[in-house]
């Protein structure tokens, strides 16, 4: 159990420095998904279905999908200069 | 008692529900009577509170056997009346703003009221987490509300406002992780009975400091100030009228709250708020005030006497006893008043002259005259003039400085008074009367061009003005004191304690005067002076001019020109700056003890 | 402050904070064997005083009401200002259709990718709505539910087309929808007031342990939130796929 | 072991400031911020762990078994709510910043340019 903890807590913060080193953002958005992956993983280890429920519904797919809109329109959209 | 959260809840979302359908004025006068109805009901909980502090469970989840199982409203004097007076800037709030936002569906009242609920829950919450969620509540509304006019610059600044806040609300967060850890509570009583056994713990002493470090965020306390004067200056004038008045004094409320209910024990806690509390609001006091002189963009000054002003409310904090909190209180709504009052004229500037930049202004405010005569006198109160309740404030705060021996913390106090004041005067002297024809150091702070919407008759947008004024005016009478000095004393005595164990009223506190009549006068008269030799320049030596303001001035004012450049990350690392700051400090308290 | 100056800064402060962080950490009680008077004390009361089985649920909907209700606020001020910030420029008028993709081919999907979405819509609908349903006794409530509903009306979008998609999710009704969930909250603070009970207090009957139907007032409130929060969600996605539309010319869809 | 939570807790946040201050793309700084919350996550929950504990949920079993503390599970699941909302506001204002100003480099944007 205690080596499960330990690779879990292990496994969060390796995502989450990905998140920050995916320069690319829409690579970021991905290392996103990924996080929040590892993160409800931590959650069902640590005992907590029910947030690891909603960091899998928000963190890995509603998060991320906002963050593909954006980046989306951000490169559809043309400014006026 | 939940009510003054609930009922603008309620009509937020009904609001939200119909306002498209709603036709013309009706949400105005909704949201305008919405407001005036909660500052009643927090005028009734006043009254009662004044026999001692009412407890409300939500849910009727009373503790059981020690343990504390819901969410608790205490309230007591204090919170109730600073409630009523944050509702009652509401409703001039809406008064003034009435038409201003006829788009669509009635969102900038929705929004509004839900400000409204968020600030008057985060006054009387007694349960940690409760207090963060209608602290965060507040912040997200204020974040869209700043971008509510959608141009470049409220939006950036919006940005801004949204990383620095959103930062200061994780830090609040692993602070109450800190806490759990420790205490396992969350209502305040219950917290300050467990920390209570372990007044030297170092995680409880960090947990202070994260959480003081979020609401210092938001209170604009150096060196976490940066994004305010980026937000205020920016956001429509009826919300800025909020966020200067009500939100920015209100966090700092919340870390005294926090301070008085729960971590009082914790030693170390006190020896930081004696010291590195109260230097950082000296500091805060004297800088705000010296870049407000900087600055030329009308409402980006006013932003920043909300920073100075913001720092003498942290001394009014950080120096204990009943005196010094009744100084707070009394100066938490003078300030709130005038600089309510002061963001309504520059809304009128904006709306009826075109523009706001103080230089260009200049003499176009002639037929403006009666917002004229508004701005002198606020600027003359913020100043620090003998009269009014923000003197009531800061003789309270003097008496209490004088008793512990502390005089030289008024010299902090006057220098942000007469800056903030002298600035404002300057500016009143230029756009009204035309005087000033050579621009000092303003002239180079940065500004640009925008308007608001020039619907409204002035009659009606003086109205608030001249509300706000007379009451900041008229209740600076020596009751005040007394009735400041009494609610004080009893939320120091009653407020931790009240949900979990019966209370008993404390002895009546002296009402002290202030120990230095001058004070006030050498304030005014240096913010005279001030605002006299900026607009009187041109028949100033130029000796003088070269020799001494090159000298000495411009290094001060281009050092705060660089450091507030609207950079996020560097906003950020300040933050870590203030950190660091407190790491050290809190070290240092935890070695003493 | 240029990158340099600013990295420089923080690392000294890194430096000062660093120590007080590993103190912190040091000092704090060892994970695992905390205090945790308040939880076990919900724990312990709450299944014979609730008749539900989920203790998070519990403390959401009852003991901690009023945090919930903060936070429904919170995510209707959220979108409201989301709309704001993206409709205000559009204009209301054009956000009730599919804002026009310009000249942009329309991709044709594949039959297998059709197909997958069809089974799978109503898969996943079904499933953020059990998860709604069972809030008393299983893991999952109104809000994680709401997120799954949410979502997983994307797979229209993904399978269908979008325009199928936006003519389903009409956003006035979404809209009206979210301002009903924070109503029906409120007003469940608010109408036991009337009965002469406390704000949030649940006066309704409890039902049966381990029945679908029990636990009172947190029947209604966790519907509250499933509504608000479905709706919310999907205000949100709406807004920002139909930000991606707006602009004509784009080269990628 | 027993460091090992908070370790993890504090390097999130840390390694998510760090991103905040040298990011050069708006949305990528917005997924830094991310990092910083889940740190809230990781330190909250772990608070509320407690050894050969079930999770507090007493369908199948009785409510006298050792169970991790509800409390801080709800109050997660409010956070992540925070987060979401705060995430989907700063998007929509980059979105909009991108439009007036025709970039996203938190390093050229800054209100009140001279």
């Amino acid at each position: 159990m205690i080596v499960l903890l330990i690779l879990m807590f292990l496994l969060v913060a390796a995502t989450g420095t990905g998140v920050v080193l995916a320069r690319e953002p829409r690579r970021q958005a991905l290392a996103i998904a990924v996080n929040g992956v590892a993160l409800a993983l931590l959650f069902v280890v640590l005992r907590a279905p029910d947030v690891a429920y909603s960091e899998i519904a928000v963190g890995t797919a509603l998060v991320p999908l906002m963050f593909l809109a954006v980046l989306v329109s951000l490169k559809t959209d043309r400014p006026k200069p | 008692m939940p009510l003054p959260v609930a009922v603008p809840l309620l009509v937020g979302a009904v609001l939200l529900l119909v306002g498209k359908f709603l036709p013309g004025r009706i949400p105005d006068a909704v949201a305008a009577a919405t407001a005036v109805l909660v500052v009643v009901i927090d005028a009734k909980l006043a009254a009662h509170a004044a026999q001692g502090p009412l407890v409300y469970w939500m849910g009727n989840w009373q503790p059981r056997a020690g343990v504390t199982l819901g969410i608790a409203f205490v309230v007591d004097e204090a919170q109730a009346i600073l409630g009523a007076f944050i509702a009652l800037l509401f409703a001039a709030s809406f008064a003034f703003a009435w038409g201003y936002f006829e788009d669509i569906r009635a969102f900038f009242h929705v929004l509004m009221l839900i400000f409204l609920a968020a600030m008057q829950g985060f006054c009387l919450s007694h349960d940690l987490f409760n207090f963060f969620v209608w602290f965060e509540v507040m912040s997200v509304t204020a974040f869209a509300l700043t971008a509510y006019r959608l141009e470049a610059d409220p939006l950036e600044g919006a940005l801004n406002f949204t990383v620095t806040n959103t930062i200061g609300s994780f830090l609040i967060l692993g602070g109450i992780a800190l806490v759990y850890s420790l205490a396992g509570m969350l209502d305040f009583g219950a917290l300050a009975r467990s920390l209570a056994h372990e007044p030297g713990d170092p995680v409880a002493v960090a947990a202070f400091c994260m959480i003081a470090t979020g609401l210092l965020i938001k209170g604009a306390a150096m060196p976490f100030h940066f994004w305010l004067a980026d937000a205020h200056a920016v956001a429509p004038s009826p919300v800025s009228v909020i966020f200067s008045g009500a939100m920015v004094p209100l966090a700092l409320f919340g870390l005294g709250k926090i301070y008085w209910d729960a971590f009082q024990p914790v030693a170390a806690v006190q020896v930081l708020m004696d010291t590195t509390v109260l230097a950082l609001g000296m500091t805060t006091a004297v800088i705000g005030g010296l870049a407000c002189l900087r600055q030329r963009h009308l409402k980006r000054l006013l932003a920043f006497s909300t920073v100075s002003h913001g720092g003498i409310l942290l001394i009014g904090l950080a120096l204990p006893g009943a005196a010094s909190l009744g100084g707070f209180l009394a100066y938490f709504i003078g300030h709130g008043l005038v600089k309510g009052a002061l963001f309504m004229v520059a809304g009128i500037l904006l709306a009826s002259a075109g523009g706001i930049d103080e230089l260009w202004l200049r003499g176009r405010g002639r037929p403006l005259w009666p917002a004229g005569i508004a701005m002198a006198v606020a600027g003359i109160l913020l100043g620090g003039a003998p009269f009014g309740l923000m003197d009531c404030g800061s003789r309270l705060m003097d008496a209490a400085a004088a008793a512990r021996g502390e005089d030289w913390v008024l010299i902090a106090i006057v220098l942000g008074a007469a800056c903030t004041g002298g600035a404002v005067l300057r500016g009143a002297g230029r756009i009204f009367l035309g005087l000033g024809e050579m621009p000092g150091e303003e002239a180079r702070g940065p500004s640009e061009e925008e308007s608001e919407k020039p619907d409204r008759p002035l009659w009606l947008m003086m109205l608030p003005v001249l509300l706000l004024l007379i009451l900041a005016l008229g209740t600076g009478l020596p009751q005040v004191d007394e009735t400041a000095v009494r609610a004080a004393g009893r939320f120091l005595a009653w407020d931790g304690v009240a949900s979990i164990a019966p209370v008993t009223p404390p002895p009546p506190a002296a009402v002290p005067t202030g120990v230095h009549p001058l004070v006030p006068w050498v304030s005014l008269g240096l913010a005279v002076l001030i605002a006299a030799h900026d607009l009187g320049r041109a028949w100033l030596p130029r000796t003088w001019r070269r020799r001494f303001e090159r000298a000495f001035f411009e290094p001060i004012f281009t050092a705060i020109d660089r450091t507030h450049d609207g950079v996020v990350g560097d906003y950020v690392a300040w933050i870590l700056v203030g950190l660091a700051l407190f790491s050290v400090s809190a070290a240092a308290a935890l070695h003493a003890g | 402050m240029n990158r340099r100056t600013r990295l420089v800064v923080a690392g000294i402060c890194a430096l000062a904070i660093a120590p007080a962080v590993a103190v912190v950490i040091v000092h704090i009680p060892a994970f695992g064997h905390h205090p945790l008077p308040y939880g076990d004390a919900i724990n312990r009361a709450a299944g014979a005083e609730r008749h539900v089985t989920n203790m998070v649920t519990a403390v959401n909907f009852d003991y901690r009401a009023f945090d919930t209700l903060g936070e429904e606020l919170m995510l209707v001020a959220a979108v409201t200002g989301t709309l704001v910030l993206l409709r205000g420029r559009r204009g209301e008028n054009v956000s009730d259709r599919a804002a026009q993709a310009g000249d942009r081919p329309v991709c044709e999907r594949s039959e297998a990718v059709t197909l997958a979405c069809r089974i799978f819509l109503p898969l996943i609908v079904t499933f953020g709505l059990y998860v709604i349903l069972h809030a008393g006794l299983t893991p999952g409530g109104g809000f994680q539910g709401g997120a799954i509903v949410a979502s997983g009306t994307l797979l229209l979008y993904l399978g269908e087309s979008y325009s199928l998609w936006r003519r389903l999710m009409h956003s006035l009704i979404f809209d009206m929808l979210e301002a009903a969930g924070a109503i029906v909250l409120v007003l469940c603070g608010l109408l036991p007031m009337l009965s002469g009970a406390a704000f949030l207090e649940n006066v309704l009957p409890l039902g049966q342990t381990r029945a679908l139907l029990a636990g009172g007032l947190i029947l209604v409130e966790n519907a509250g939130v499933a509504v608000a929060v479905t709706a919310g969600f999907i205000l949100l996605l709406l807004e920002f796929l139909e930000e991606t539309r707006a602009t004509r010319g784009g080269e990628k869809p | 072991m027993s460091y090992v939570p908070w370790a993890t807790a504090a390097w999130l946040s840390a390694v998510g400031i760090y991103g905040v201050i040298t990011s050069r793309h708006y949305v990528h700084l917005i997924g830094c911020l991310t990092v910083v919350q889940s740190a809230t996550y990781v330190a909250l929950l772990s608070v509320g762990y407690r050894f050969g504990s079930v999770a507090p949920i007493f369908y199948t079993r009785s409510p006298s078994t050792p169970a991790v503390d509800p409390v801080l599970q709800a109050l997660v699941l409010t956070d992540i709510v925070v987060g979401a909302t705060i995430t989907a506001l700063l998007l929509a204002l980059t979105l909009q910043v991108h439009k007036k100003r025709g970039t996203v480099n938190p390093e050229r944007l800054r209100p009140f340019r001279q």
